[in-house]
């Protein structure tokens, strides 16, 4: 291995103050989680359990946070597969430059930037006017997509930069149709990219609080539940919820980095002796 | 049979909206309560503005002043209710004994009742209409941390004393913060409130003229604004003074943390909730949700909140779901014959122990303001908005 | 195999814009010929190349295969097929599975297609690769998939821009015969761009030199290279000098100059070794750069080297006059 | 098919949605701002109250100023940092898979709810916290550090916490399309690792940082939840005026300082976009 | 202008993790000297380069310019000066603010700087251009700038990687002249890695040929390409036939064979016309496959094409036996 200037290690030292940093809360999360019986939100501990994960799973004093849950899984995936399928489409159609794409674009642009609660207020008032019913599976989900689907479509125009024209070109040479181009090269090419919309889909979904704040309807999602539930006496079980949380990520991404490692081995194997020969 | 398939859906703060309550409903009665559980905006926002997304609104009664103009709530028959004559004073004619006097603010009564269905203002007595069945209410006053004090306190003025300074907090929930207020200043005798439960705009200026004060001299350490952060401000010590709700003050002792509501001489502010009906309900589910209310008067759930330090709106009904020890400690301010534990078992008290502020009715006697909406609410509204950005 | 087919194009025109990359073009493929377009950067070569195989649309004018317009059709239904610079090898499927692909398009069953896909791979050599990704094989041996894929639609006309020019040097040569060959078995038209006017004259049957959005000249190898002209081309195919004699330009091979005792005089300039021969560039008194070719041996019985003088001496009658 | 009518077909999902939940509800909120209120409910009306009162209070000026001072304050400090970071990642990481790695590494807290990861900072950063007892363990201090918590220093911890991020993804993004020949070149100029810093790749991690700045301005300028909950509720932005606003009904009064916020909001982009082109920079 | 320094590689090694890209190698470049080098893809061409410019750090040996061992010491301390393949322009500055890069670094102020930079851009014949973005040039424009800053330093020796690979053949052969004169002008080291054989013997005045990792021969170009020690040269520069004869392996020119009434007979395998010659291959009865270069006249005047019978004769002195 190469020597590594002093340059890295203090950048090397730099980046882990940063990620500890990011970790601050969740370690903080982490001890909390496992406080006493008669513990409470703050230090000091009153004795260590894991109790609050078992109250996890039980019947809260206030709230449902299983349901919470099931909706913000179910909305997070609506919302996950829709940024998707939107993103990809667009993506799509602002590679030719049709009339008015300029327009969309900064539309699009001003859906990122626009402060979260104005889309909140704004579609609480229309529905309100209108006289419709909110609720989390209609104006939630679209307070939600004004979110998530420009971060979707940022991220497609980085992978159509990098797309390579002459792809679809041969394809076409080939008699596939434009769906079939779409369907057997298009999107297969760009599937890992895909993988990472829907996961920054997901997330944004899953932690979004303002945008859902008034456009939630009677059903609570996560954030909303946990935000209603610091209203009563909270309990470390959030916290509880909050390690669960972190501990699944870290498998999920576990399990995505070995998948990645093992796919490097096979085919770094399978193709070991490429090149030799022409 | 078909009760069983109704599902009727109630929001409310986290105070009230327990599981428990729901659990006991499909136990008592078969059909399905929905606990939403929300913060105090959301539960009026939720009650003016989305009508379609609740059946049963559980508010409290400033919330109802705002609210019931949106005709978004209907009014309930008092003739249904079994126990109506059985619910205190306070909520029908405003008075806890013949006697007493009237407390300024927004007192439950004077919200209580319309002149006919349908109306959109208040009757200004008892009718047969009534706006909010009365679930829950409370007299509450300063938490401290004695331990952290170390003297006695015994006036509202104790909040804005420079020694607490960066110590002490008030809720930023401007119609209960602004009672607050009144009363330090009251206390301090910088202001004569005419009638600090309807100031006029002067008195509101001036009101909030010692309290930007104080804040930029560094008086307060936070704001808090749910149930949870006033138990964490207190718990860790952030706060030694509070405007605080008594089970955060239990929440706190549960700790292990001595913490005490402590009684003052110019008495008591006082909220109170209630459960409304959405004006949308009808039929069936209208009659569950009169069987529900006469369910909750009955007593099951006036004790469960009684345990917790609330009050029931018809005590006498409750007496029957406690322990002769709970109901003197809770009610009678009598000493805790033997450990005092909630409804979820959380030890609260030991024996020989008191309840801060004694008996229902030393309590509930010497509130002198309730939570209010004023008739310049809009005008403070704007002036707290200010007093949050100073 | 199949032969007969022919590829004109009529006064065909390309815009983008104001640009006109392609200048109503008139010319016809002759059937089974080996073409290759040359000429400089910017030129309108891909343009043309992308008209005929329909990844561009036409401006004006029409390109007819076997006396029918094909121009408003998709490329696949015109009987082209195109082989891309960089391959443009499907990244996810397997060596065959890119061969196989326009057959899967079509819908023929996975045995049937993989079968065929055998077969060109074979074609090409390759046949021992099939289970691949293309990532893993070297840059020929893509380039032979390529080939594979685009014809295993039996195209009329095999449509080549600069195939070889990610390749090293060493290898561009071994591809060039392979794909003369290719050709060859085929009998179809090969029309290939090339930068290169060695790799043109080497492998072509025709050469259509352009330049300015327009066909300077075209023609077989021999002819274009021995006969340029205009000066533009003279230049272009290299080993010629274009100098003024009487008011003339003409073309001179730069292997037809040899240093004698009488002649032209003129300053040696550079001198380039180059294996059998020696390059030697050298200015005229009348400021024109003339350069010769010489077999090495003769040179280095009398090196010079930059700075001396020189006569340059060549039989008049091989003096060409251009037209341009 | 035209390339315009595929592209608006193509385009339809996005633009129905942008329509649906992006213009109107915009044009709504600019209707309402005109709007009068009760104390329960909003009428239609055309008046300037709502701005006559919003322009009319000192105190509108105040937290639009601090507003500003958040945005600018946690900008400076997510670029000190995700430069930082995205210059280690993309500079001294060598293997993709290490980067990629680190980077999901980065992402892991933010799976755990805002609001519980906010409440968490309480008892870190509080008067008992895990900060002070350790720095008065180590004997750094004598009495806890008030301003630890409910300060500006904890809003902006929490913005710095919660959006550097979003400045590491867009520079490291540009970072990762720098030719390392250029910084070899650099070198073989003599440049200092500072000077190639200074005078190579910041210049050309111009765009990247643009764009970091965009998603950070925009996020906290539109925050309303951190500031409430960092400052004990002490201190205000646009963000809380508005959500005090609508928590108490008051949606035209709420609306009007919408419009306003949007508009800054709008102009502050607007000025940044012109340094730089978004699509042809991802 | 400045002379005399020479640079020496000693037990030059370079090894990444298992992979030995350089092998011991041993080397003396002499002063003023434009040396090339050349050898397969993967040989260590590259490495060796990026070694000496300090951009790849030594694994074992040391590198001696003018006497002194500069292996530790910083690019920019080196006095030498790399030309990047893709050029590396800075794409933020300007042509002069690009060549003036290093005078900044050094802190000398903007006049002087500029002047500096002018009078290089001169040398490189872009003076017109200097407000100009790197962008806005063409690939030989900006080759002649990145040149321009490479000199700016006056390093002792320049390195080039693969310097004309980027650019057209025409402009290839236009910039060969380019730098073949600056190096003559500047009397420095010039080092420059190629594939491409035709390059070096063009321009080098010695010719080094790697291949896995060491040396195979170096020496002037005429005498690596007239005299190739073994197998792998004579194939690798070209022009030469590896044949086996009296069951040793010997080379043999391509030009050095004619077509003749008698010799060895072979049949013709493939015609390359290659404008002033024609190459012809033509297996042998051994299988071996041998190629001739044929003056154009002569080859056209009895025209082979493949599947005839030839005879391959040659003058026996010209055979050179190889050693491996
Ligand atoms: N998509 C396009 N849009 C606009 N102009 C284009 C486009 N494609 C090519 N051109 C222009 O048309 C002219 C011809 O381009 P073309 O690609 O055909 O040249 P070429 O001969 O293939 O050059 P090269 O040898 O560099 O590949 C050029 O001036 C080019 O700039
Ligand atoms: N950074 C690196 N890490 C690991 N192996 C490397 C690295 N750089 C080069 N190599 C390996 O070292 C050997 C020599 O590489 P080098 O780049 O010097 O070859 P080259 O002669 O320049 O080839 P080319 O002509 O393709 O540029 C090759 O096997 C290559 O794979
Ligand atoms: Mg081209
Ligand atoms: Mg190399």
């Amino acid at each position: 291995m190469e020597k590594r200037p002093i340059s890295f290690y203090v950048l090397a030292a730099f980046f882990c103050l940063f990620v500890l940093f990011l970790y601050g809360p969740t370690i903080t999360i982490g001890i909390l989680s496992f406080q006493g019986p008669q513990g409470g939100l703050t230090f000091p501990m009153r004795g260590v359990s894991v109790h609050w994960f078992r109250d996890l799973f039980q019947e809260q004093a206030v709230g449902d946070i299983w349901g919470a849950f099931r909706r913000s899984l179910g909305l997070g995936l609506m919302v996950m597969v829709t940024t998707v399928v939107v993103s990809v489409m667009a993506g799509l159609a602002f590679r030719k430059r049709f009339v008015g794409s300029g327009l969309l674009f900064y539309v699009a642009i001003t859906s990122l930037v626009i402060p979260s609660i104005l889309i909140s207020l704004g579609i609480g008032l229309i529905f309100n006017q209108l006289g419709l019913k909110v609720h989390w599976a209609t104006s939630g989900f679209g307070a939600q997509l004004t979110w998530t689907l420009p971060f979707g479509l940022l991220i497609m125009f980085a992978v159509f930069n990098r797309f390579d024209k002459s792809y679809e070109e041969a394809a076409r040479d080939q008699g596939a149709t434009s769906w079939q181009t779409i369907r057997h090269v298009v999107l297969p090419i760009i599937a890992p990219s895909l993988i990472g919309v829907a996961l920054f889909g997901f997330t944004l979904s899953y932690d979004e609080f303002a945008r859902t704040l008034l456009t939630a309807g009677s059903y609570n999602t996560l954030p909303l539940e946990v935000f209603g539930m610091t209203t009563n006496v909270t309990s470390p079980v959030i916290y509880a919820l909050g390690t669960l949380t972190t501990l699944f990520s870290f498998a999920i991404i576990g399990v995505f980095l070995l998948g990645a490692w093992v796919m490097a081995k096979r085919r770094a194997r399978l193709g070991s002796d490429a090149g030799k020969g022409v | 049979q078909d009760t069983k398939n109704i599902v009727l859906r109630q929001f409310g703060t986290g105070v009230s909206n327990l599981n428990d309550v729901a659990n006991k409903v499909k136990e008592d009665l078969g059909f399905t309560l929905e606990m939403t559980a929300l913060d105090s905006d959301s539960v009026t926002q939720r009650a003016a503005t989305q009508p379609d997304s609740f059946d049963i609104a559980d508010i409290e009664y400033w919330i109802c002043k705002k609210v019931w103009p949106t005709g978004n709530l209907q009014a309930m028959d008092t003739s249904k209710i079994a126990n109506y004559d059985k619910i205190v004073g306070i909520f029908r004619s405003g008075k806890l004994t013949p006697d007493s006097e009237i407390a300024q603010g927004t007192a439950p009564h004077t919200v209580g009742f319309i002149p006919e269905p349908g109306a959109k203002t208040f009757a200004d007595e008892e009718t047969n209409w009534m706006t909010l069945i009365p679930t829950i209410y409370n007299a509450d006053t300063l938490g401290i941390r004695p331990d952290l004090i170390g003297r006695p306190i015994e006036s509202w003025t104790e909040l804005l004393n420079p020694e607490f300074k960066g110590k002490a907090s008030i809720l930023d929930i401007s119609s209960i913060g602004i009672m607050d207020m009144a009363m330090v200043c009251e206390a301090m005798g910088e202001i004569q409130y005419g009638d600090k439960g309807n100031m006029t705009k002067e008195e509101i200026d001036a009101t909030f003229a010692i309290f930007t004060e104080a804040k930029r001299n560094g008086q307060f350490r936070a704001f808090w604004k749910t149930f949870d952060e006033s138990v964490n401000l207190m718990a860790s010590g952030e706060v030694v003074i509070q405007s605080m709700w008594s089970p955060a003050i239990t929440a706190v002792k549960s700790r292990g943390i001595p913490c005490v509501y402590q009684p003052l001489k110019e008495g008591y502010r006082s909220w109170g909730g209630g459960i409304g009906l959405s004006s949308s309900l009808s039929g069936m589910e209208l009659d569950a949700a009169y069987e529900y209310i006469n369910w909750y008067l009955s007593g099951w759930v006036g004790g469960y909140l009684m345990r917790q330090g609330y009050y029931s709106a018809v005590p006498e009904t409750s007496k029957e779901f406690m322990s002769e020890n709970e109901w003197g400690y809770w009610f009678e301010g009598k000493e805790a014959t033997d450990v005092i534990t909630s409804p979820t078992g959380d030890k609260l008290a030991e024996a020989g122990e008191v309840r801060d502020g004694g008996s229902f009715y030393d309590r509930m006697g010497s509130v002198a303001c309730w939570n209010a909406v004023m008739d310049e609410n809009q005008y403070m509204v704007r002036k707290w908005n200010e007093f949050i950005a100073a | 195999m199949r032969t007969g087919y022919d590829l004109e194009l009529v006064h065909l025109t390309k815009r983008y814009g104001d640009t006109v990359a392609v200048h109503d073009i008139n010319h016809v493929f002759a059937p089974a010929s080996y073409v290759c377009l040359l000429g400089p950067s910017g030129c309108g070569k891909s343009s043309t190349l992308r008209m005929i195989a329909g990844h561009e649309s036409v401006s004006e004018g029409s390109i007819l295969l076997d006396g029918t317009d094909v121009s408003g059709l998709s490329p696949a239904q015109r009987g082209t097929a195109m082989m891309f610079q960089n391959y443009a090898l499907f990244p996810h499927l397997s060596v065959r599975d890119n061969v196989a692909f326009s057959q899967r398009m079509k819908g023929v069953d996975k045995a049937t297609r993989h079968k065929k896909a055998d077969e060109m791979l074979d074609l090409v050599q390759m046949s021992s690769f099939g289970d691949r990704l293309p990532a893993q094989l070297s840059g020929g041996q893509q380039q032979r998939v390529a080939l594979a894929r685009a014809l295993i639609t039996q195209p009329k006309v095999l449509l080549l821009d600069e195939p070889l020019s990610a390749l090293d040097p060493f290898l561009r040569i071994q591809m060039r015969v392979e794909l003369k060959r290719i050709q060859r078995e085929l009998g179809i038209i090969f029309i290939h761009v090339t930068h290169g006017q060695d790799e043109a004259l080497a492998l072509a049957d025709e050469v259509v030199v352009m330049n300015n959005a327009v066909i300077e000249q075209s023609g077989p190898p021999r002819e274009v290279w021995g006969a340029p002209k205009t000066e533009f081309v003279a230049r272009f195919m290299g080993g010629h000098n274009v100098i003024s004699l009487n008011g003339h330009k003409v073309a001179l091979r730069a292997d037809e100059i040899s240093l004698g005792e009488a002649g032209l005089p003129a300053t040696v300039v550079a001198v380039e070794y180059q294996g059998a021969t020696v390059a030697l560039s050298a200015r005229t008194e009348a400021g024109e750069e003339v350069f010769a070719v010489l077999p090495e041996d003769a040179f280095f019985k009398a090196p010079k080297s930059p700075g001396e003088t020189v006569s340059l001496a060549w039989d008049e009658g091989r003096v060409h006059r251009l037209q341009a | 098919m035209s390339p315009d009518v595929l592209g608006w077909l193509q385009a339809a999902p996005l633009s129905v949605v942008m329509i649906g939940f992006l213009l109107a509800p915009i044009v709504m909120i600019v209707i309402v701002s005109f709007w009068g209120a009760t104390e329960f409910s909003i009428y239609p009306d055309f008046q300037l109250d709502n701005y006559a009162f919003l322009f009319g209070s000192e105190v509108t000026y105040r937290v639009f100023f601090a507003t500003f001072k958040y945005a600018a304050i946690t900008w400076a400090l997510t670029l000190a940092i995700g430069f930082t970071v995205a210059y280690f990642l993309a500079f001294h990481v060598r293997s993709q898979t290490m980067q990629i790695a680190l980077f999901l590494l980065c992402t892991i807290p933010f799976w755990t709810s805002n609001i519980i990861r906010m409440i968490s900072w309480i008892p870190f950063l509080g008067r008992n916290g895990i900060a002070n007892s350790t720095l008065i363990d180590w004997g750094l201090i004598d009495e806890p550090l008030e301003w630890l918590l409910y300060s500006d220093f904890s809003v902006i911890l929490a913005f710095v916490h919660l959006y550097t991020l979003f400045m590491v993804v867009p520079i490291f993004n540009t970072m990762m399309r720098i030719d390392g020949s250029l910084l070899e070149a650099a070198r073989d100029n003599g440049a200092s690792g500072f000077q190639t810093l200074r005078h190579v790749i910041l210049p050309l991690t111009k765009p990247g940082i643009m764009i970091g700045t965009i998603f950070v301005v925009t996020l906290v300028m539109g925050d309303f939840i951190t500031v409430r909950f960092m400052s004990g509720s002490q201190r205000a932005n646009v963000g809380r005026l508005i959500s005090n606003d609508i928590s108490l009904l008051q949606y035209p009064s709420a609306a009007a300082t919408a419009v306003i916020l949007l508009l800054t909001v709008l102009m502050v982009i607007g000025i940044l976009l012109r340094f730089v082109n978004i699509r042809k920079e991802l």
